[in-house]
């Protein structure tokens, strides 16, 4: 009986707006929610943030990191019914790292080449990576979307959208390029606990999630994923439930130390000495982040919680500006792109800093090519070191906000973010204090000595302030009542609470 | 002389048309909305609560109370000193944008309808084509090639845009008036083209003119609140209506109406105003 | 008329008035009339002094903001005043019907004629294919030729006259027994006027309906109505049978506008137009005494303070006059110019060659077809005299006025010579001195004095820029020029609204005048004034010829005026120049057949009937004119001539048939004399 | 009157030429460059030379016309950048929904609008009139958008009588369903074009009533009622039926933020994303498709206004 009920039931998603077709090779932000409906990767990212076994049951770094072994299943099965092999994994990562096929994934493959990408036997794939890198799993899991495992020799491009021949807990029954897709449960899935009740599911795009609101209270509509706080606390709880994933990224708010009017570092003190954080998490996103102190190593375990957080004081600020010999402020133009989220923030800035008389312009990019390139994963070759400030763009503008994706670790922020010759340096800070303890954090090998490493770079952060980090988002989804028993991960894939099983 | 009380009888029609539009209830409204609008768009800071940017992080998204009459928006601003300063940057806006057209529509009407010919008939083609695309398509055409939304080019495009309406309108007007003989008769004291057309045929143009005004800043009013709307009439976080109905909208449906409702009040009432002042002008006029 | 003694139509003292701008402003003032059946009563008035209105109150019909304040309408004794809307359209589908001016307007643009028509008869219950039936034979009964082919008709595609009579046999379809004609003629061309008037008077003969007969003009009235009523301000000042009270007026007002028309044999050279000074009242003017007394000679303490009650002058004459006896004796008004002469170098004397035209065409592109609308035109006009030019409307009189001044270029060969200089063809090709010495006068005061300026602007503009003076000199003249043609100087700051329809004329002149200009063109002046305005005007023109010898091309279509004030003239048909002599030869005869026909069709304000030549059809096309002789088709004397071929197959020229007389006809001029005796 | 629509057709081709021609100044010569919009302006140098090179921006301007004007001939529409798909195919379905939504919201428009002007012209000066007039026109010149949010919150999320969406969720919608998700977004069209429909109407209606033939058919005897239907109507309706074509533009234009408002994936959304990602193959066929959808309805608009009057169909005939 409960199956008869299940044929009836449809869950109904908010889509974000897809920005290309959803294929391997080709996507982009928008069509995350398709993919993570039908395809199955090595390994799923939890909504937790954690790894699970997917299509790996098992994998292992070995040589400091620098090989990775993976045993796959052997009962997974694409939705045309063959089944999922080794040579169909070899055969997709190798397909990203094919120049021809323009994968938009190839990035994030890191330092994994076509021949390092071996098959040992059917069940068993290794990767030789070409340099060390403990955090592999991650570049193959779930959040490196385009990654979904591919049969062997389909190609990944538009054609593959009519299908989506993928793996996933979902197969697609029709999609509408920019309207729906419609998704009915893979009965053959080989994990059926992840995979919530209903028997269909819809996503149905939107121009952005707030413009879905209407339509879940009048029960058009069962779900939408990535909520802004405010607006989901504004939802009834008596109606609608609320799932959580937290984040480690967020806005990163540069001050050039090189060149401009940010290069005292009393005068980005005090400008991060305006802002009322945790005012601005509780109003503005109704609590769902997290107050940070202006480093990257608050939200991790290692963090040194005795660094003391930073808060609002204006007449401290008003003292350091004094001493940088500007008490009556100045005007500087804060640059980004155009984000609801930015938008706020920006705002929050610009009157916080008005406080102290600093009078913030806000120049935000309203193309999608701006979020591009203030996207610290952008595509495009970033052009490093222009002396020129506010371009317009990420790494030459004077005081700017570029969102970082979350890390399982902070190494990468540290290298290519903080450390003086960073690639992805955008203050341009050259503090050798700061570098020590980023050098020392690489090589710390105990919790202790990772502690203190972290200890040292906290306090660093907090004495030249090059960047402003104010929270770490915390990501809501909503959900009506009337279905039970469904989270999201931060892709967007539905997950199964397990509650309802 | 009975040529006397012809005189007196002009100056009497005058002023009881102008008694005539004091009676009429349409241009009273009209005329202090406007007004109400205009004084705020001049001494805004002065009726204004708190500074645009100014944020109360304890009162976010609060509903309208005798410290925030409007309420706050959902970062914690004065939605009631937002909207009485954003009033500047429409008025300002629009009423540029319309001169710009007016200007420009005046002087190619003019010279298309009196020299008539090729030149009318190519200028009139462009025109036509010109207005065959929507406004805030060709607005958001225009926005997306130059690379950025700002207000000197929204008055840019809005003034060029209105260009062909203008254009016609008083190009209609010239067509009739230079069939009139006055045009001959100047002609017939050797009078210069230039000054045929700014001198005599102009100022005979100029009631049809200004009631077109009236209309075209209706719908600049209207064409910058919907570009900014849209994201593409001005530099973000700008304290415009617009804006601020496109930053808000989304949250009526939680219930936190009034960061949308006052802009978009603010925004009809000024429309409204204006429509009811040409309104009241053609009856009272009979134009 | 009749004996009976239920009138068919009655007004007792009826006052309607308008809301103007929240204001009800009086126009008929205690108006009482009755018409007997099969009586034509005739109003006459100046523009604007509620002869419509009284009409269309008749008819239940006020415009939206008009209403009768008082009195009472009797319809065959009923009081129609407050019977309701479904009453009224009973009375107007069966018993009353209306024709008024502009026919073609008159007519629903989208619906085929026929049905026009039908409608009526289908109103009174016929069935529809009866209804189409009916409207045929309701034309033939207003003789249209054709009637079949005009039932399928749009009104656009309709002349003037024919829709005029389409109109009329709409009125007559349902055999009323009142026929109220407001002007129904005005605006249509003398010889088609003519034949709807005859037509009106046939109908009328035919079926005994009493007529309510409006029109400003006093010989269409003497020639249509048995009696006439004279209305003024609103106010009904004089009443009687026709000839007597054309002979006998006993109103000062009838009086004057008697003696403003320009009537008979009267001419500039011997004869001084009376006018009547001022204007008429603006509407809803409050009066205490008489309503004329501000333009009257007559005029005392009485007139002023007390209102006069009608007074029988003979059984059916009255005059609502304190002073009727004396009426006769009204003192003439004396207006004349304080001018100051040009100072030219001309020494011309009068008669000597002026302006000398040769072989002078237009054509023009109408709708992709080029057509000839001026037709080699030759003229000569001498230094002081007036060139009258007469034809139908569209026989090119303002474009040969075009042509002249260089407003549009003449086709190749035609010539054009002022004081024996050749004139270039267009005007910015001609210098200062030519561009003054020919101006012009529109018909349109309105239209020809820009309403933005000021009367001084007006005329010091034109001195300053056809005369070469500064600006303080240009004004200087500007005013004198102004203040000669007495234009008060309180009016040369005003701008043109503010001033008269007279008045503005008169600016118009000035500016005319002032590039001291040898040759002035008037077209068609005076026809869109009142005659007392009028009779002003043209005096004012013959003044300003005696001082300057300026010379004059005088275009009117009312040949009345063109015989007074001209020294010769040109008839023209369909862009030729038919008959072309001094004024004396080309009115005395004998004439070319077309000048016959349009002098037969003028109606005589004394009376005197006769015998109409009619011009059969209407005025063809100048893009496909007939071949031979232009006017054949339609000349009333090429039946019988024995010159029918001739007429058919070849066009004649313009010969000098005597001295100083041209004419374009095969029938020799001893023909023409036999015939038309 | 063939003739008279040859030519008709001709001037409106000439006119769609200029369009494009205007189009493509627009995105060629204004100041951005299609290349840094589109690959965002950290892209290096090279990138940029490679990618004009790719897309044939190298080329001179003539060059880059006649190539796009020769697709747009042969329905090439060229691939769009954002969505990687050609053009006709973004479009296609596109203006498909936008057009549905036209016609749905002229449905219900035109007939109200016509109504509320003649019933104003009817009642001139009247209490009915100055509501009618004042309260269409003033409705009309408050935007789009701001009705739209207005109706949601009203009908969608108080009264629950309309959904909030213009599109349906269903998995079969069939019409009624589809026309009822439409209703809404309908309705803030009416709003905003009632005004000038109606004023056009009222206009033509009190023209006729004034007219001399409307005192001609009064005074032979109909009542007011038969005259006006039968003389006023008739004069007045046909053309004011052309004229609702002239307001096409005024609602493509406004389906843009109707669109937006109510999450309608039709032309007006696709356009304005175009926008927002500069890609430049789809907006320029949007703004064109656009151009071509007014002359279309212009043109449309005359032929039949030139076959509703007797007066020009003769003029042209000849
Ligand atoms: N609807 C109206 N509202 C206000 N004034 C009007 C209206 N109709 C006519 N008048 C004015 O009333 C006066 C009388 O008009 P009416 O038409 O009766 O004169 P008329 O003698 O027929 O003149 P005409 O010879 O010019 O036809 C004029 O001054 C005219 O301007
Ligand atoms: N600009 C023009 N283009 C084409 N045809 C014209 C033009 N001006 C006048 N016509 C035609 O030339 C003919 C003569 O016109 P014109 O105005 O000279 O006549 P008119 O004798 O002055 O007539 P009316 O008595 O009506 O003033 C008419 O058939 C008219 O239609
Ligand atoms: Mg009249
Ligand atoms: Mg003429």
């Amino acid at each position: 009986s409960s199956s008869s009920e299940s044929d009836k039931t449809v869950f109904r998603v908010a889509a974000q707006e897809q920005e290309g077709p959803a294929a391997p090779w080709m996507t982009k932000g928008g069509s995350l929610g398709i993919l993570s409906a039908v395809g199955a990767w090595l390994i799923d990212v939890a909504p937790d943030g954690t790894l699970k076994p997917s299509i790996a049951t098992k994998w292992e770094g070995t040589d400091a990191g620098k090989t990775w072994t993976f045993t796959i299943r052997t009962d997974a099965k694409f939705h045309d019914g063959t089944p999922l092999t080794a040579d169909d994994v070899v055969y997709t990562i190798q397909s990203h790292l094919n120049p021809d096929n323009k994968s938009q994934s190839a990035g994030r493959l890191g330092d994994c080449t076509s021949e390092g990408i071996v098959k040992v036997d059917e069940k068993t794939i290794r990767f030789d990576l070409s340099r060390v890198n403990a955090n592999f799993p991650y570049l193959v899991a779930s959040s490196n979307y385009g990654l979904l495992i591919m049969k062997n020799g389909e190609k990944g491009d538009e054609s593959w959208v009519t299908k989506m021949n993928g793996a996933g807990r979902w197969i697609m029954v029709s999609h509408t390029m920019n309207e729906k897709t419609v998704f009915k449960r893979n009965p053959d899935y080989f994990d059926k606990k992840r995979i919530p009740e209903f028997e269909t599911m819809e996503q149905i795009q939107f121009v952005s999630q707030s413009a879905a609101i209407p339509a879940l209270k009048t029960g058009e509509l069962d779900s939408i994923h990535l909520l802004n706080g405010l607006e989901a606390e504004a939802l009834p709880e008596s109606d609608f439930y609320r799932t959580t994933v937290a984040t480690c990224g967020g806005l990163h708010m540069h001050m050039r130390c090189d060149i401009g009017q940010l290069t005292d570092k009393r005068v980005r003190e005090a400008i991060a000495l305006t802002l009322d954080r945790e005012a601005y998490i509780k109003g503005v996103m109704g609590g769902y982040a997290l107050v940070a102190n202006d480093s990257v190593m608050d939200s991790f375990p290692t963090a040194d919680k005795k660094v003391p957080q930073r808060k609002k004081d204006i007449a401290r600020a008003k003292e350091l500006l004094a001493e940088a010999g500007v008490p009556n402020g100045f005007k500087v133009t804060l640059q980004s792109w155009k984000r609801d989220d930015i938008d706020k923030f920006t705002q929050f800035v610009k009157s916080s800093c008005k406080e102290v008389g600093i009078d913030v312009t806000v120049d935000l990019d309203g193309s999608d090519g701006g979020g591009a390139r203030w996207y610290a994963y952008s595509v495009f070759p970033s052009v490093k070191g222009s002396k020129v400030p506010n371009k317009g763009e990420w790494l030459a503008s004077e005081f700017g906000i570029a969102e970082w994706a979350g890390r399982p670790t902070p190494d990468e922020y540290l290298a290519r973010e903080w450390f003086s010759s960073g690639d992805w340096n955008p203050a341009y800070l050259d503090a050798p204090e700061l570098d020590e303890a980023i050098t020392a954090w690489q090589s710390a090998l105990t919790e202790k000595e990772k502690k203190n490493a972290s200890s040292a770079i906290q306090k660093a952060s907090l004495v030249h302030t090059p960047i402003i980090i104010a929270y770490n988002e915390i990501r809501v989804s909503v959900t009506s009542n009337k279905v039970k028993g469904v989270e999201f991960n931060a892709q967007g894939a539905v997950w199964s609470t397990g509650k309802n099983a | 002389m009975t040529d006397e009380t012809s005189k007196q009888t002009k100056q009497t029609e005058l002023s009881e048309r102008l008694a005539l539009l004091k009676k009429n209830k349409a241009f009273i409204i009209g005329a202090s909305i406007l007004a109400f609008w205009v004084f705020s768009a001049i001494f805004g800071k002065l009726v204004a609560r708190y500074d645009q940017d100014f944020a109360d992080y304890e009162s976010i998204s609060s509903s309208p109370s005798l410290k925030y009459w409007f309420g706050t928006d959902s970062s914690g601003r004065d939605v009631y000193s937002r909207v009485i300063i954003g009033s500047r940057i429409i008025i300002v806006i629009s009423f540029l944008a319309t001169l710009l057209g007016a200007f420009i529509g005046a002087s190619l009407g003019l010279a298309a309808g009196y020299l008539k010919g090729r030149f009318d008939m190519v200028l009139m083609r462009i025109l036509e084509a010109i207005s065959a695309i929507p406004v805030i398509i060709i607005a958001l055409l225009a926005v997306a090639a130059i690379g950025r939304a700002s207000s000197i080019i929204t008055i840019l495009i809005i003034g060029l845009i209105f260009t062909p309406n203008v254009a016609r309108t008083v190009r209609a007007a010239v067509l009739g008036e230079s069939e009139l003989e006055y045009v001959a008769a100047a002609k017939l004291r050797t009078e210069k083209t230039a000054h045929i057309l700014f001198r005599e045929v102009l100022p005979n143009v100029l009631p049809t003119l200004i009631v077109e005004f009236t209309v075209r800043l209706g719908y600049a009013i209207f064409a910058v609140a919907t570009l900014s709307f849209l994201g593409a009439g001005l530099e973000a976080g700008s304290p415009d209506w617009g804006t601020q109905v496109a930053d808000t909208w989304s949250l009526i449906f939680s219930k936190i109406w009034w960061p949308t409702l006052f802009p978009s009040l603010a925004i009809a009432s000024v429309a409204v105003s204006i429509n009811l002042i040409s309104d009241a002008l053609l009856e009272v006029f009979e134009l | 008329m009749s004996t009976n003694n239920i009138p068919t139509l009655e007004l007792r003292s009826l006052e309607v008035a308008y809301t103007v701008r929240g204001i009800d402003r009086s126009v008929l003032r205690g108006v009482s009339f009755a018409i007997a059946p099969g009586e034509a009563y005739g109003l006459v008035g100046e523009s604007g002094c509620g002869k419509s209105t009284a009409a269309f109150a008749a008819m239940r019909y006020l415009p939206r903001n008009g209403k009768i304040t008082g009195g009472e309408i009797f319809f065959e004794g009923k009081n129609i005043v407050d019977i309701d809307e479904e009453d009224v359209a009973q009375l107007r589908r069966s018993a009353i019907s209306m024709v008024y001016q502009n026919p073609s307007t008159a007519l629903n643009p989208t619906i085929r004629i026929g049905k026009q028509i039908a409608e009526v008869f289908e109103l009174n219950g016929v069935s529809s294919s009866d209804a189409m039936m009916m409207a045929e034979q309701a034309l033939t009964r207003v003789q249209i030729a054709d009637p079949a082919r005009v039932l399928r008709r749009y009104a656009h595609q309709l002349s003037g006259g024919m829709a005029q009579r389409v109109v009329i046999a709409m009125a007559l379809a349902s055999n009323p027994r009142l026929l109220v004609m407001d002007e129904p003629t005005t605006g249509l061309d003398a010889t088609v006027e003519a034949e709807v008037l005859d037509l009106v008077r046939e109908l009328r003969r035919d079926t005994g309906t009493a007529v309510l007969f409006i029109s400003h003009n006093l010989g269409v009235i003497r020639n249509m109505c048995d009696r006439v009523g004279v209305l003024y301000a609103g106010a009904l000042v004089e009443q009687g049978a026709t000839s007597d009270l054309f002979s006998n007026p006993s109103h000062p007002y009838t009086v004057g506008l008697l003696r403003c028309i320009p009537r008979g044999g009267l001419h500039k050279s011997t004869d001084r137009l009376d006018t009547i000074p001022g204007t008429p009242p603006a509407l809803g003017l409050k009066f205490d005494g008489c309503v004329f007394v501000a333009r009257c000679a007559l005029a005392d303490d009485k007139c002023r303070t007390q209102l006069p009650q009608m007074v029988t002058i003979n059984v059916a004459h009255v005059a609502r006059c304190f002073h009727s006896d004396k009426a006769s004796s009204l003192p003439r008004s004396v207006e004349q110019i304080e001018y100051a002469p040009q100072v030219t170098g001309h020494s011309t004397k009068v008669g000597d060659a002026l302006l000398n035209i040769s072989h002078l065409s237009k054509v023009f592109t109408q709708d992709g077809h080029k057509v000839r609308v001026i037709n080699d035109v030759s003229l000569t006009l001498g230094v002081g005299e007036t060139l009258g030019l007469v034809g139908e409307s569209g026989s090119g009189k303002t474009t040969i006025a075009k042509l002249l001044l260089g407003l549009t270029p003449p086709e190749e060969g035609g010539v054009v010579t002022l004081d024996g200089k050749g004139l270039a063809k267009t005007l910015n090709r001609r210098d200062v001195a030519d561009v003054g010495a020919m101006q012009i006068v529109f018909q349109n005061p309105d239209q020809a004095l820009n309403r933005r300026h000021s009367v001084t602007r007006i005329v010091g503009r034109a001195v300053e820029r056809l005369r070469k003076f500064s600006l303080a000199n240009a004004i200087a003249r500007a005013h004198e020029l102004l203040s000669g043609m007495r234009v008060d100087a309180s009016l040369h700051s005003v701008r043109p609204v503010q001033l008269s329809g007279g008045l503005k004329q008169r600016v118009a002149i000035s500016r005319a005048f002032a590039g001291a200009p040898q040759l002035v063109v008037c077209d068609e002046p005076t026809s869109a004034l009142d005659v007392s305005v009028q009779a002003a005007i043209l005096n004012l023109l013959v003044d300003l010829q005696k001082q300057d010898k300026t010379s004059f091309i005088f275009i009117s279509h009312d040949l009345g005026v063109v015989r007074y004030i001209s020294d010769r003239i040109a008839v023209l048909y369909l862009g030729r120049v038919v008959e072309f002599g001094t004024s004396q030869r080309v009115f005395n005869g004998p004439f070319h057949p077309y000048t016959e026909a349009l002098l037969s069709s003028v109606p005589n304000i004394d009376g005197s009937t006769r015998k109409r030549i009619p011009l059969t059809g209407s005025v063809p096309s100048p893009s496909n004119p007939p071949s031979g002789c232009v006017l054949n088709p339609r000349c009333p004397r090429k039946a019988g001539s024995g010159y029918e071929t001739l007429c058919e197959t070849e066009e004649p020229n313009l010969n000098e048939v005597e001295p100083g007389h041209f004419m374009r006809c095969h029938i020799p001029m001893a023909k023409l004399k036999q015939l038309q005796s | 009157m063939l003739r008279f629509i040859v030519k008709r057709v001709g001037l409106s081709i000439l006119t769609l030429l200029i369009v494009s021609v205007i189009i493509f100044l627009m995105t060629s010569i204004l100041p951005g460059d299609i290349a840094k919009q589109t690959l965002g302006r950290d892209a290096s140098p090279e990138a940029f030379e490679v990618w004009n090179k790719e897309k044939g921006f190298d080329k001179p301007l003539v060059v880059q016309y006649g190539r796009w004007m020769g697709g747009l001939m042969t329905g090439d529409l060229g691939t769009s950048f954002k969505f990687a798909l050609p053009v006709s195919e973004v479009l296609g379905p596109a203006a498909a929904k936008s057009a549905q939504l036209a016609i749905v919201a002229l449905i219900l428009i035109a007939p109200i609008s016509i109504l509320g002007g003649v019933a104003a012209a009817m009642n001139r000066g009247k209490k009915v009139d100055r509501l009618l007039t004042v309260g269409g026109l003033s409705a009309a010149v408050i935007p789009e958008f701001v009705w739209g949010v207005v109706l949601i919150l009203l009908f969608g999320v108080v009264f629950r009588i309309f959904p909030v969406s213009a599109f349906p969720n269903e998995e079969n919608p069939n019409i009624f369903n589809s026309v009822y998700h439409l209703l809404l977004p309908s309705i803030a069209l009416l709003f905003v074009l009632f005004g000038y429909i109606s004023r056009v109407t009222r206009a033509g209606v009190i023209e006729a009533l004034d007219s001399d033939y409307m005192r001609t058919a009064v005074l032979k005897g109909l009542s007011r009622k038969t005259a006006v239907f039968r003389h006023v109507l008739r004069n007045a309706l046909l053309p004011t039926i052309a004229v609702i074509a002239t307001q096409v533009p005024y609602l493509v234009g406004g389906l843009i933020a109707i669109e937006r408002v109510f999450n309608y994936p039709g032309f007006g959304n696709t356009l304005l994303k175009a926008v927002i990602a500069r890609d430049f193959p789809l907006l320029q066929s949007a703004v064109f498709l656009t151009g071509l959808v007014v002359i279309c309805f212009q043109l449309i608009a005359d032929i039949l206004f030139a076959i509703l009057n007797p007066r020009i169909r003769q003029r042209v005939t000849e």
